[in-house]
């Protein structure tokens, strides 16, 4: 059977989303992460910054760290810079070891694994401080 | 003697199943804009996704558009986005996809769209040519061929593979955004001269790849080369020009 | 439409034309036409090597050479041509290797040789290694290099233009080249090449056949432009079937995998070459291998399910040297047929490969008009042309170096000309048979489509003109071609559009096919003999006294104005070489 | 070298001899290496140890900041971590800005901003002055 039939429900005229493998993503999340740090780190340094303001001024905006909302922010964040970093070491290693690039998709695995270990304590940790926080130390 | 013991293989007789593909259809003078069509063809678990388009053209819409020429591999005219993935669909085989699911096939992206799936080649190869694609050697030219051990012809032998088929550079999301990078192809092709011993002229080729779209735009995403049907380590050859012009500069 | 004025025009950049190009772009102002990009030509698909006596791993010389393409080609080879090429072997490949072509190495890193198909040292003693390589890619790496020479040259390149007619105009009555007309595929437009010279390295035209090694777009349309100026083609009837083409499919496994140790066994597993080469055994020419292996399915004793097949055996080799030395085909088995040759038998059978005959020319390249007199300024070289070097059967390797000597030799012969004489006027109203043809096509409101045809003619020469052939068939045949003809006069296109229009110029080569199949089954048709790659079973011997002699097909119109293939002949040139019986 | 009239999109491309790219692509792996000590041991010490984020108010800032250990550490932090991420940004701007004009000003953009946090907080850190808690 041989049949033609136009699509005009997904008349997309845009491509497809390129189906890249393990290199392409882990790429991608290190731009995002890049990003997101570098503007965090921005707004850390203003925000640091108010301690030649006054300590009051300091304070204040500190306290806002600690509220959980940000708590969460903060979990984020130190994910997203474990990342950054592991995959940095990964892309290090593909440039100067002679082997990098023949293991790559085994090094991204590597460090998936590695920063599951590292982020479930310190998960734990970090929520554990403001979980305190809020409700007392003994629930 | 003549006779040896060999296990005779058995075979199966294949049979033909109907195939959906989506192809991105555009043809500059009807359409404004790109689109979708699908096209059922029969097909059997050993043919080709090219054997599919030749059908297609030949039974259901002869103005489908697309290059070919050798059907096999070699002469690199039919990359193109099969299931969102760069490949050549004379490399592809009905059975090696998920045929109960649509088969979408486009153009490769990052260059020109001309039509359906024919994109403007030109500013491919003229990266290429501008990498100094050829041997420059140093001396005078012997009088037989030059000696080369058997080692130093292996240090680049992966390179020599390229068929520039463009499935490498137009799967790369640099080169997607940003044109002027001279793109992996080309690279392939500086790399195929930088480490062949008889070759003199790497200073002007790393020259030209240490430009601001030369090498350092790669960010080793690896696309290429997954995408390469000839099996080079693409982004490996990368990296070995980018050592050869840390360790010559710095 | 546009004009262009050059001294020397080539079309086709494959190996022949991009040689060409190289020798003639330093001497003269030149451009290469191409229906593809340069890189695309079929010659990358060349996997196996490329001969030249050049003795760096064993005795060998340039005679011997020729005397293996001259008995290799059942003596209807030229002598003279033979000769010319084969010592001119030699440099072609060092000029390859100084170009940077990355040929294997010895272990001395001297360029590395393996044997060959019908390559033997001493006039038939034992296979010789004499085919310089570059793993199984040779081909690919030859295109390559000059490719990447002609960029180091700034050789100028049109790409994806399709040259549809040559323009001939006549001096003392004497048909002179003037130039070429071609198709510009991206924008429709028709344009104009006047020159001095002009080189035809067009390619082969293995697409009238099915099964075929040969690339979609080989489809002769050079050998069809100068049949159709009633210019005569050459030993047409003799196609080379290469052996080892992937079984159903056609795709190529190289000699080359004999030459390392590859045997052919039937169903049974029997290594049935020795009963027919006791000598060389699997590295016969083609055309004895290909004719054991359609007798050994005849007989019964193919394999497969349909008996159809015999198998290639790699297995006994190490894999080490497979994979080093056959990398590619190893891959083409793997994922077309899913037979992995280091441990499975390959299903393999004779596929279409090499068209011998072609264009006549001198050794000079120049093109004939007939047997004494050439067309000023009209010259080719590879594959569409015929010299003849490779006689009624061509040896392996023996084109990759044919497109290299005459090629070369091509350029020079095209530019020095160029350098002697002004331009030809052009004929009158240049352009307006090409466009009368592409616009005929364009608004035709026919019934019949392209795709059928084709396949409708593919299927009649593969049945009735290939490895063997009687009268019956070839009649059949040339029925089939005559009713498919009439037929393509009501073909139409569906693409009507001026971009890109493949379907325009698919129909095109179509019509190049239909000239070409004809001329080919006419000139086999009556060539009462087997020889070489022409084998007839109602005439099972080779007949010297009859047909030593090369095949002049024209095309000619008669009283009722109906055009006919019209059948001259041409002597053997002869040197040194008395025609023996070919045994191996 | 290409036909006359081909050609439509091939470059010019502006040939200046520099190692620009090269030293920003070293810098980024050297400063990368060195930054996975300092923010690592950063985000561990202020987020993980003894109290996280809970603890920090103006006089643990005040603590830190009285030692040159920290100083030093805060400073080359907040150095590298902004020139490897101004270079990443420039790298990024590069890749998606399609216009040679708001790649010029948005590169302008990300040059003040990033000059001016790394003088802000180098001034911070100089010129912190505990005694005003
Ligand atoms: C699979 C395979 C393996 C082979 N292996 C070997 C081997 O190991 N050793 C060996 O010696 N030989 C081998 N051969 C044979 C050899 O490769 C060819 O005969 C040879 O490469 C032909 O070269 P060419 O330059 O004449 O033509 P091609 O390389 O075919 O080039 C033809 C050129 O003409 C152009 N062209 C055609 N028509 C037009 C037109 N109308 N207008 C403009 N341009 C046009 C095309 O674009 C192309 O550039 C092999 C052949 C095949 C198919
Ligand atoms: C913690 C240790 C860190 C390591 C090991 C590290 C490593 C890397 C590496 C190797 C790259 C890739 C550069 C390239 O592809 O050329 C990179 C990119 C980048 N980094 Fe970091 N980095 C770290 C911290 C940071 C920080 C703190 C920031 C934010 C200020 C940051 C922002 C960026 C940005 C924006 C990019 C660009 C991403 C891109 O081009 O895709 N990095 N980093
Ligand atoms: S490197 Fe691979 S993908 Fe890229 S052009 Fe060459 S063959 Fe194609
Ligand atoms: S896809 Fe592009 S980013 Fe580098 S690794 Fe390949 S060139
Ligand atoms: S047709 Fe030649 S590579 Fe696919």
């Amino acid at each position: 059977m041989a049949t033609k039939t136009p699509v005009s429900l997904t008349a997309t005229p845009i491509g497809t989303l390129y189906r890249g493998g393990e290199g392409m993503w882990t790429w991608v999340l290190q731009r995002i992460t890049g990003v997101s740090v570098f503007f965090f780190l921005f707004v850390h340094v203003l925000d640091t910054a108010l301690v030649r303001v006054s300590p009051e001024a300091y304070d204040t905006v500190i306290a806002t760290y600690k509220t959980p909302i940000v708590a969460l922010l903060e979990v984020g964040l130190v994910g997203a810079v474990l990342y950054h970093a592991l995959n940095g070491i990964r892309i290090i290693l593909i440039d100067f070891w002679s082997r990098g690039p023949r293991v790559q998709k085994q090094m991204t695995w590597v460090i998936a694994a590695i920063w599951l270990v590292v982020m479930v304590p310190g998960v734990f940790f970090m929520l554990k401080h403001s979980v305190e926080a809020l409700f007392g130390s003994t629930p | 003697m003549s006779t040896a013991v060999i296990d005779i293989p058995e075979t199966v007789v294949p049979v033909a199943t109907d195939v959906t593909f989506r192809i991105r259809r555009y043809r500059p003078e009807y359409d404004q804009e790109p689109h979708w069509e699908d096209y059922t063809v029969a097909l059997y678990p050993t043919d080709r996704v090219l054997t599919a388009l030749e059908k297609i053209k030949a039974e259901l819409d002869g103005s489908l558009t697309f290059r070919r020429s050798c059907g096999h591999g070699i002469c690199g005219s039919d990359a193109m986005r099969i299931n969102g993935r760069n490949r050549l669909a004379c490399k592809t085989l009905v059975k090696d996809l998920d045929i109960s699911k649509v088969i979408t096939v486009e153009a490769i992206k990052g260059l020109p769209l001309e039509k359906d799936l024919v994109v403007d080649m030109e500013p491919f190869f003229a990266a290429y040519r501008q990498v100094l694609p050829f041997l420059m050697p140093e001396g005078h030219e012997p009088t037989k061929e030059r000696i080369q051990s058997a080692e130093d012809r292996a240090r680049f032998d992966d390179t020599t593979k390229c068929i520039l088929c463009a499935c490498c550079t137009t799967s790369c999301p640099v080169f997607w955004t940003d044109e002027a990078y001279f793109g992996p192809a080309a690279i392939v092709a500086a790399h195929r001269f930088i480490f062949d011993s008889r070759d003199a002229g790497s200073e002007a080729r790393l020259e030209v790849l240490n430009e601001k779209e030369g090498v350092w735009r790669c960010r080793t995403t690896f696309n290429c080369t997954d995408a390469c049907p000839r099996g080079i380590e693409v982004t490996k050859a990368i990296q070995e020009v980018k050592r050869a012009l840390i360790f010559k500069r710095v | 439409m546009q004009t262009h004025v050059y001294d020397v025009i080539i079309v086709g950049a494959g190996g022949a034309g991009m040689r060409a190009a190289l020798e003639s772009g330093t001497r003269a102002r030149t451009a290469v036409l191409t229906k593809l990009y340069p890189t695309r030509s079929h010659t990358g698909a060349a996997q196996g090597g490329m001969c030249a006596a050049l003795a760096n791993v064993e005795e060998d010389n340039w005679e011997w050479h020729t005397f293996d393409t001259i008995k290799g080609g059942d003596y209807l080879v030229d002598q003279d041509a033979a000769e010319i090429m084969c010592k001119e072997a030699i440099d072609a490949v060092l000029d390859l290797e100084k170009m940077g072509l990355p040929f294997n190495r010895t272990p001395e890193g001297r360029i590395d040789q393996r044997r060959f198909g019908g390559h033997t040292r001493n006039h038939g003693e034992a296979a010789v290694r004499r085919a310089c390589y570059a793993a199984d890619r040779t081909g690919h790496m030859i295109l390559q290099t000059l490719y990447q020479n002609c960029i180091k040259e700034g050789v100028e390149f049109y790409n994806e233009f399709y040259v549809l007619d040559v323009l001939l105009n006549e001096e003392s009555g004497e048909p002179v080249a003037a130039g070429v007309v071609a198709y510009e595929l991206a924008t429709g437009e028709i344009h104009i090449f006047k020159a001095k010279s002009i080189i035809f390295a067009t390619g082969g035209f293995g697409k009238v056949f099915k099964t075929t090694s040969n690339a979609h777009t080989l489809t002769g349309d050079g050998m069809g432009i100068i049949w159709r100026k009633g210019l005569p083609l050459e030993d047409m009837e003799f196609y080379q079937f290469h052996p080892t083409g992937l079984a159903g499919l056609g795709v190529l496994l190289t000699e080359g995998a004999r030459g390392e140790g590859g045997i052919l066994r039937n169903a049974t597993g029997e290594r049935f070459m020795e009963r027919v080469a006791p000598t060389i055994k699997d590295l016969a020419p083609r055309d004895m291998v290909a004719r054991a292996m359609v007798q050994e399915v005849r007989e019964g004793r193919g394999a497969g399910p349909h008996k159809d097949y015999v198998y290639l055996d790699l297995t006994h080799l190490p894999k080490e040297q497979i994979e080093a030395k056959l990398p590619d085909i190893t891959e083409f088995a793997r994922t077309y047929l899913g037979v992995d040759p280091v441990t499975e038998l390959v299903p393999v059978f004779p596929t279409a490969h090499y068209a011998m005959g072609g264009i006549p020319t001198d050794v000079e390249t120049r093109v004939l008009r007939d047997n004494e007199h050439v067309v000023p300024g009209l010259f080719a070289a590879g594959e569409c042309a015929c010299v003849s070097v490779h006689g009624a059967n061509r040896l392996g390797t023996n084109s990759l170096l044919d497109i290299n000597v005459f090629g070369r030799r091509a350029g020079i012969a095209a530019a020095e000309y160029a350098n002697m004489v002004d331009h030809v006027e052009l004929p009158n109203d240049s352009q307006g048979q090409t466009i009368t043809m592409v616009e005929m096509l364009r608004s035709s409101n026919g019934t019949e489509r392209v795709a059928p045809l084709r396949k409708e003619l593919q299927e009649t020469m593969d049945m009735n003109a290939q490895v063997y052939r009687t009268e019956v068939t070839l009649k059949q045949a040339l029925n089939d071609v005559h009713a498919l003809r009439e037929r393509y006069k009501n073909v139409s296109i569906q693409d009507k559009g001026t971009r890109y229009n493949t379907d325009l110029l698919e129909a095109i080569e179509l019509g190049f096919l239909l000239d070409l199949a004809e001329v080919l089954v006419v000139s086999a048709l009556e060539r009462k003999e087997s020889r070489g790659g022409h084998a007839r079973e109602d005439y099972p011997h080779r007949d010297d006294v009859n047909f030593m002699r090369h095949t002049m097909a024209s095309r000619k119109v008669n009283a009722e104005g109906e055009e006919f293939v019209s059948l001259e002949y041409k002597p053997v040139s002869m040197t040194r070489y008395e025609p023996m019986e070919r045994k191996y | 070298m290409s036909s006359p009239l081909a050609a439509p999109r091939s470059q010019t491309r502006n040939k200046q001899r520099s190692n620009f790219e090269l030293y920003g692509w070293l810098f980024m792996r050297i400063s990368g290496i060195v930054l996975v000590f300092l923010v690592l041991g950063h985000l561990f010490i202020m987020n993980i140890l003894d109290g996280g984020v809970q603890r920090i108010n103006f006089a643990f800032v005040a603590g830190r900041w009285s030692s040159p250990f920290w100083q030093v550490w805060d400073l080359s932090m907040l150095w590298l971590a902004m020139l490897h991420g101004g270079n990443g940004m420039r790298t990024i701007i590069n890749d998606y800005a399609e216009r040679d004009q708001t790649r010029f000003w948005l590169k302008m953009l990300l040059y003040v901003a990033t000059v001016f946090i790394i003088i802000l907080g180098t001034l911070v850190i100089f010129t912190f002055d505990p005694s005003l808690g």
